[in-house]
């Protein structure tokens, strides 16, 4: 288990928070660490920040996740990795398409040629959008920005001008954003989550349809997810039953 | 030249995938018989849903790996469809089960066949209800049990698996020498704690060490039985290219299942096995695999 | 800061030479006190001299280590020589012996007192004459009958130790329940095949595998009976360098052995733990080591 | 295990035999192997050559030599190591001393500036005469050479004259040639035989005063044997009973 000393911590809303640490690993974006809290849990986290101080971004849903958020500067940071392939970042001009905390990995890919797509369920979950430039914000209850999902988004753009797409989200609304993209635009990049128990491709907790997220994603081209049935579709539950998504 | 092994059921080469890795979802089953594997065989099945353990599930820190995945596993009646994706690899699928007593192990075999599985491996090493501590593989009385009825009860092969964490595995082979064939060796119990976090690192404190640690313990056992019964013997164990697998074969298995070396080499590690067998048998002049079993007792 | 510990006597560090490695020579034993070490334990002595197994006696690959010595030793009349040459390494010397019963256990456990060792170490994991394949640890009246007899004629500190080869160690810990310390563990049967000479390697098939394969074993009984009852632990299994330390001493035990690590590392490993030692408590504000006995099962 | 394929196997006398084979390790004067013969035994070997092609020579006392030494061409050769530390290959001029099958580690050592004293119970022990310009030869029985031991025929020789004196044969011998040269010249260097099961220092059968022949020896410097008390005096048996030399 590697460790590192927090530098420093961000709160950026009720339940949302960016954690500073050092790490000298060269990490790409869109890999991810599974962070270990003694006693009670191992979560898989993706990184918002990718220079010598590495930075996650992370969102309270339960315990493990409460811990991590709370960890102060001086406190310790136990994890493993980084896992997972990377995005491949192209140069020229990408679209950035974030679901909530979907947004974080993709952080590291902003530059002058991205435009963010932000989406939330209300304006509270919106992060990050300060660091782009261009950008279109949606949120279902339309308390911040429009009002309605990703995809919707996407309608008002003219996606044939983006050499790359990148999406990352709960797969309901990747998979949504897959279907409307797929006609248009085929150069397209997805990070998945599913749940993982060993990050490393031995358990087939995070598996779909022969791949493993955790080692093979957890991102995927467009065309792997189109021959994949089980995107969006079904997953095994956390004891292996199959259910849908 | 003959790759072919015999287990009850014919496998098309000897390498099969261990249970309890990559084996839950029926499409990574499909993929590692696409990827070579002569036979996969399933998780480990109950009669109930089960959570198993919450992470961290694995310490890996190579050469140790240990894990406790804690039998998580969706229930017999919810594995159907899994074998039936899985079945569309064209090869022989085998269904791992595990339960309290004879009954409970009869009654998912009797499932296991109906889905279509080729054979059944019974998981002896799991924990017994009743007993802290003990597993349903060191009770030999209970072994020759479920054995037995598990026997009476269907008409595709039975293998047993047994558990190296006990005083006498010879009394427990004997015990399961009904079954088809013997599977040899299930994880060694162990632990490891972090220094740092003071603690120990698995959830569940305790786990299964498998991998490359283990295999001279797998070989052992292998060996040791081949010796005292004629009885066909699957070894696992810490198998991670090919001359871990014919240290098996010699030492009495007549096929092998890889379970850990997949963390480490994916699941192409099949194909390169076969390729790798070919040479080898290429090199030192062996038509077929099965002159192989059990040299080295001679 | 302190690193002494007790373990029935005072030692002045808790690295110990192990049982059986670079202990046969009482010159040897003497320049291993020299390197560091806080104590060491001798080669295990029976009642007669025994010649022990023909070479091949060890397999090496690492992580994997194996031996098979077969208890080779001069017999206890003629070890008095060796002791006292040991001795003037001016640390304790603890007398390992193995027997056939409580009777030859007491006897040589009297002579070890007589010679000048500080302490015996009962090897309760050698091979039992009245039973194929047993071992005088897995029958716990035996065991518990031993280490009555032997704590009933002599005055220095008995310790047990267990060996790892069975299904219920705490069963075992607990008829040794009158030892100063239990010692664990002994190393875990297994073997090799040289698929070349299609061969066993070692001349007596089987052996016994220790050093870093074996340390999560190691550390998964320590923590075990730490938990069921509460003995002075001493830890041994693939230890090779001070992290592997801490976690036995987190694990529960007071005392550590090293051996096979010697191997890999020379004897000047004890000077090394000792200083890495002192390094880790500095910048871990830690003042007397015997604070982390057992941390890890709080 | 290693192993490597017989080349060629020369007769040297009734029960003695040079054995070549390939190996590209690079082993120094004075290191040995463990060989194995599967089923029989595994033993201690020097070299005698050390080339691509390396040379043991060995002699006929048990199972596992005699099985070695008629090892023909074509048959496979199992062995561990190179093990021990080698002498060290002094440029000035060198006294080599070996009793019997003892001269074969030192015959790396021969160059121009070697002069050997070679010592047997019979003529039909000394072997490798051929290979020195300038020698002493002597025998117990008077057979061939000089009749007396391998201290006798130094008692004709200016020590003095000697860069390094390198001496291997039994303890008995090499004992009685340090007692005569150390107050005439301490620059030598001696190769131990023991009795030796692991070859890697774990087993203490090999000791001598807390050194493992195996690993801190076999060769060791005259200085660091007058500082042992064992040297030509006790050791331990296979048993580990300690016995007079
Ligand atoms: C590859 C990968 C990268 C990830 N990167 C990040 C990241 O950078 N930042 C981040 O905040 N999270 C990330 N996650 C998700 C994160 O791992 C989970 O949020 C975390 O496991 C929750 O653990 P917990 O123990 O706190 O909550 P749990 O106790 O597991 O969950 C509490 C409740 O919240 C629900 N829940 C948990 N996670 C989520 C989720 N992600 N979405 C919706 N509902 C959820 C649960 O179903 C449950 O009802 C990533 C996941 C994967 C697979
Ligand atoms: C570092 C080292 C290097 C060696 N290098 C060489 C070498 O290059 N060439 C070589 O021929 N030998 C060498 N030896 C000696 C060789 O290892 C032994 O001769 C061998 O172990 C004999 O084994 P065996 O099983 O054939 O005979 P065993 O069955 O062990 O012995 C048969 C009988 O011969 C006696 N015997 C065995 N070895 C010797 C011996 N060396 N001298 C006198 N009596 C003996 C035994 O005591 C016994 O009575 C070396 C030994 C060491 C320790
Ligand atoms: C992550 C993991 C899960 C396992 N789950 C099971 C299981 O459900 N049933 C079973 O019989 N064995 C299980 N095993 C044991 C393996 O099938 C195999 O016996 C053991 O790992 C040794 O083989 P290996 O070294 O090739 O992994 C599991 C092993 C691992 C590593
Ligand atoms: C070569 C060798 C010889 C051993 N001989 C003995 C012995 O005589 N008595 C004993 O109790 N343990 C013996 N052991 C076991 C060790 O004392 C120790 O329990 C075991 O090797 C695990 O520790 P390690 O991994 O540090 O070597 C021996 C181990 C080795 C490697
Ligand atoms: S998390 Fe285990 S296979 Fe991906
Ligand atoms: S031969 Fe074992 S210590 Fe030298």
């Amino acid at each position: 288990m590697k460790t590192s000393i927090i530098y420093e911590s961000i709160k950026l809303n009720d339940n949302t928070y960016i954690i500073k640490f050092q790490d000298n690993e060269n990490i790409g974006p869109g890999q991810f660490i599974m962070v270990w809290v003694p006693g009670i849990n191992e979560i898989p986290l993706s990184f918002s920040g990718l220079g010598d101080l590495k930075e996650i971004t992370i969102k309270i849903y339960g315990k493990a996740s409460e811990h991590i958020a709370h960890l102060k500067k001086g406190d310790t940071i136990f994890f493993r990795g980084p896992y997972g392939k990377p995005f491949e970042n192209v140069a020229g001009k990408k679209l950035l398409i974030g679901a909530g905390t979907g947004i974080a990995p993709l952080v590291p890919l902003i530059n002058k040629n991205a435009y963010g797509v932000l989406s939330g369920k209300t304006g509270e979950d919106i992060i990050f959008q300060d660091r782009f430039e261009k950008k279109s914000i949606v949120t279902d209850d339309g308390s911040y920005g429009k009002k309605g999902y990703a995809v919707d988004a996407l309608k008002d753009i003219d996606l044939s001008e983006f050499d790359m797409i990148y999406a990352c989200g709960p797969e309901i609304m990747l998979k949504s954003v897959m279907d409307y993209i797929i006609n248009i635009n085929g150069k397209a990049q997805f990070s998945l989550e599913r749940p993982m128990k060993c990050g490393i491709g031995i358990c087939d907790s995070c598996s779909i349809n022969g791949y493993q997220v955790c080692t093979d994603g957890p991102v995927f081209s467009l065309n792997q997810l189109m021959e994949m049935p089980e995107f969006g579709n079904t997953r095994l539950s956390y004891s292996g039953k199959r259910i849908k998504i | 030249m003959n790759i072919e092994v015999d287990i009850g059921i014919k496998i098309s080469n000897p390498f099969m995938l261990a249970s309890g890795i990559l084996d839950e979802n029926g499409y990574t089953i499909k993929k590692i018989l696409e990827s070579g594997a002569g036979a996969a065989v399933t998780k480990s099945i109950g009669m109930e849903e089960r959570r198993g353990y919450e992470p961290p599930v694995i310490y890996e820190n190579d050469p140790v790996f240990i894990n406790a995945i804690g039998l998580s596993n969706p229930g017999i009646e919810n594995f159907f469809e899994e074998i039936k994706i899985a079945l569309m690899g064209k090869k022989p699928v085998i269904g791992s089960i595990f339960g309290k007593d004879a009954e409970e192990f009869s009654y998912i075999a009797r499932k296991m066949e109906q889905y279509g599985a080729s054979a059944v491996e019974l998981n002896l090493s799991c924990p017994h209800v009743n007993g802290y501590g003990m597993e349903v593989g060191s009770d030999p009385n209970l072994v020759n049990e479920i054995v037995n009825e598990v026997k009476s009860k269907i008409n595709i092969p039975v293998y047993s698996k047994l558990s190296p964490n006990t005083s006498d595995i010879i009394e427990e082979a004997k015990a399961a020498e009904k079954s088809d064939a013997l599977v040899l060796i299930n994880t060694i119990k162990a632990m490891a704690i972090d220094i740092k976090a003071k603690k120990p690192v698995l959830s569940n404190i305790y786990g299964g060490m498998s991998g490359k640690a283990i295999k001279p313990v797998g070989i052992r056992y292998v060996y040791e039985i081949k010796k005292e019964m004629n009885k066909k013997i699957i070894g696992v164990g810490g198998i991670e290219n090919i001359n871990d697998a014919i240290e098996y074969i010699m030492a009495g298995a007549s096929a092998v299942q890889i379970g850990t070396a997949i963390y480490k080499y994916g699941k192409n590690i099949f194909n390169k096995l076969n390729n790798d067998l070919i040479s080898y048998m290429t090199a030192n002049h062996i038509d077929n695999i099965n002159e192989l079993t059990g040299v080295a007792l001679k």
